[in-house]
C-alpha cells in the first residue's frame, strides 16, 4: 500500500451534496481511502457551507449521516454476520442500499451535465417577447361556453384537505441530538473546569450520534477560539482546555 | 441577405418596440451608410405580400409587423377562446376562492403551503376571479366571477360540488376554512 | 413565397407561443399536406445565416427565434443580461423532474441526498417547472413546463435523451461496488 505524502486536497466547491462527494471520493483512483481523513472532509465541507452563508443544519446533518453510513458499513463488516442482532440490514444489504442510491444519483448527475450543455447551446436563441394584448387573454362573456368540470374544483379541495400522516421518528432518535445542546454542554464544562476530556463531554454511555455532534461542536468552538485540544498519543484521550490568555 | 441586414432583422424581430437607426448602428457596431443599405435590402425583402412579415418605419424607428393580408388568420388563431386547461395550482386557487369566498391572497398561500401569486394573477387575467374589497389589514379579497360560473356550467355558487359528502366534519364554511388552514400548516412543517 | 407560407410566417410572428400544426391549419383553413409544404419552404427560407430569423420546432409547435449569430447585437440592444446559467443544484433537480415527472420535493431530496427546496423554488420562479397535483400525503408534485421545452430546444419531452444513456455502465457499477466494499474493509483496520 502506497503512502500518500502529499495530503490529498479536495476542491469542495464543485460538489453538490454528499452523494456527489462520496461518489467522487470512492471512485477517485488517486485516492487511497486510508489516507483520507474523514474528519477533515467533514470540517472542510461544513466550512464551505458556512462560507457560502448557507450553513444549513439540515444539509450538514445529511452529510454527517452519509459519512456515518460509510463508517457504519465498516463497523458492520467487522462483525461476523450471525452476531448481528436487532440491526435492520445485513452488511451486504447495507452496502447494496448505499450503492443503489449512489448509482441513482450518478445517473441524474450525468443527465444534469446534458442539461447544462443544452441550456448553454440554446441560450443564443432569442424569442420574441410580445405578449398577447390583455383583451385576448380572456374569453368574452357572451362567447363563453362550459369548458371545465366542477368536479375538478372538488378534487382540488379534497387534495388540500389531506394531511401527511404523522411520521414515526422513533427509529431516528440518533439524529435528534441537537448541536445547540452539545455546544451548551461543552461551554458549561469550559466555564467550570480548566480542562476535561472528550469522554467527559459526551458522557459515559453516549451513542455514536452524540459523539459525532459533540465532535462537531468542539470543532466549532475550536474555530471560534473558545477552546484548544490535544491528543498526546493515538487513540489516547482527547484533552480539551480553555486557551491560555495571550 | 448580407450580414448587416441579417443582424438588423434579428434585432427588429427581438425588440418589442420600434428601434431607431442610431440604436441599430450602435448595437451592430456599423456606420450609418452601411445600415441604410441594409435597411433598403430589408425593405425589398419584407415588402407586403412577400414573406408575411412587413418592415414599417414609424415614429420611433423601424419595426416589423405581420402582413395585413394575414389579419383574418391571425385573429382566428389568437382570438380563440382562452380556456386552456387549468394547471393544478390554478385549480387549487380557484377551488379555495370558489368555496371560501371572499378570500385573501395570504390566506390562499397559507392553505396551499406555497406562494400563490402567479396562479392568482393568471386566474384574474382570465376573468375567473376578481377583487372584492380588502381585509382590515389591506390584503385584497377575491371572489369568483359570473364568467367562472359560465365556464364551469354552474347555475349559482350553490351548485358547486358538495364537500360535506366527502368531508363530513366540514359542516359549514368556517369549519372548512379552519380545516384547510390546519392542513396547510401541517404540510409546511 | 407562396400564400400559405406567408400566412404561416405571419401567424408564427404574431403568436407569443409556439403554434401546433393543427392550430395553424385551423387558423389558415388549409389541409395538413399543404401546410407541410409551406413549413418546408419556411425551413429553407428561415434557416441559420439566411435572414437573421430562424424557424424552430419546439414545445409541440413551430416558432421563430433570432439567429444565434446575432446574439451579441441583440443583447447590446435590449441591454439584456445573459440568462443566468443553471446552477449545478438546479440542473440536477431539473433532470430529476424532467425524467421522473410528476415527482415531489421529498423524492428529489431523497435522490440528491440534500434538501432541495431552494433550487426547486428557483426553477419554479424561472418558469422551468410547475406544480402538477399532490401526492396522497399532500406533497406538491412537479413537472416541467412548455417554457422548459422551448428554452432547451426540445420538440417534446420525448426529445430528451434516453435516460438509459446516463446510467452508469456495468463496469462503473462494479467498480463503485468494489471500491465501496474496499472502503468499508479498509476502515476496519
Amino acid at each position: 500500500m502506497t503512502t500518500v505524502e502529499q495530503p490529498w486536497t479536495l476542491d469542495l466547491e464543485v460538489f453538490e451534496g454528499p452523494f456527489d462527494l462520496l461518489v467522487t471520493l470512492i471512485l477517485n483512483e488517486d485516492v487511497d481511502l486510508l489516507e483520507v481523513h474523514l474528519a477533515e472532509i467533514v470540517l472542510a465541507y461544513i466550512e464551505r457551507l458556512e462560507a457560502r452563508g448557507e450553513l444549513d443544519l439540515e444539509a450538514a446533518t445529511e452529510f454527517l449521516i452519509l459519512i456515518a453510513a460509510l463508517l457504519e458499513l465498516k463497523s458492520r463488516l467487522m462483525l461476523p454476520s450471525d452476531d448481528e442482532e436487532g440491526l435492520g440490514l445485513e452488511p451486504a444489504e447495507a452496502a447494496d442500499e448505499l450503492l443503489a442510491r449512489l448509482l441513482e444519483y450518478k445517473k441524474f448527475r450525468a443527465a444534469s451535465e446534458w442539461m447544462h450543455a443544452r441550456f448553454d447551446a440554446e441560450r443564443p436563441y432569442s424569442y420574441r417577447a410580445a405578449p398577447l394584448p390583455p383583451e385576448l387573454r380572456r374569453v368574452a362573456f357572451d362567447a363563453a361556453e362550459q369548458a371545465y368540470e366542477p368536479a375538478r374544483l372538488a378534487d382540488a379541495m379534497l387534495g388540500l384537505l389531506r394531511t401527511p400522516p404523522v411520521v414515526d421518528t422513533s427509529h431516528m432518535t440518533r439524529i435528534t441530538v441537537s448541536l445547540e445542546r452539545r455546544l451548551a454542554v461543552v461551554r458549561d464544562l469550559l466555564a467550570s473546569r480548566d480542562s476535561f476530556t472528550f469522554d467527559d463531554a459526551v458522557g459515559a454511555d453516549s451513542d455514536r450520534m452524540t459523539q459525532a455532534v459533540t465532535l462537531f461542536a468542539l470543532l466549532e468552538l475550536y474555530k471560534t477560539g473558545e477552546l484548544v485540544w490535544r491528543q498526546r498519543e493515538t487513540f489516547g484521550p482527547i484533552e480539551i482546555m480553555v486557551p491560555a490568555e495571550s | 441577405m448580407n450580414p448587416i441586414a441579417r443582424q438588423v432583422t434579428a434585432l427588429l424581430f427581438s425588440s418589442p418596440e420600434p428601434v431607431s437607426r442610431a440604436d441599430l448602428c450602435e448595437a451592430i457596431g456599423c456606420a450609418e451608410p452601411r445600415l441604410d443599405d441594409a435597411v433598403e435590402e430589408l425593405r425589398a425583402r419584407f415588402a407586403p405580400q412577400e414573406t408575411g412579415i412587413v418592415l414599417r418605419e414609424v415614429a420611433g424607428g423601424l419595426t416589423f409587423s405581420s402582413d395585413p393580408e394575414a389579419d383574418d388568420a391571425v385573429r382566428r388563431l389568437l382570438a380563440k377562446p382562452r380556456t386552456p386547461p387549468l394547471s393544478q395550482a390554478q385549480a387549487e386557487c380557484l377551488s379555495i376562492v370558489g368555496y371560501l369566498q371572499p378570500v385573501s391572497r395570504p390566506e390562499i398561500a397559507r392553505i396551499r403551503g406555497v406562494n400563490s401569486d402567479s396562479p392568482v394573477t393568471t386566474l384574474e387575467e382570465r376573468g375567473l376571479i376578481e377583487e372584492r374589497g380588502r381585509t382590515q389589514f389591506g390584503a385584497i379579497l377575491y371572489r369568483t366571477t359570473p364568467l367562472f360560473q359560465k365556464l364551469f356550467g354552474l347555475e349559482s355558487l350553490k351548485s358547486l360540488p358538495d364537500i360535506k359528502s366527502f368531508e363530513p366534519s366540514a359542516e359549514d364554511e368556517q369549519q372548512l376554512r379552519d380545516k384547510l388552514l390546519k392542513a396547510g400548516e401541517q404540510r409546511v412543517s
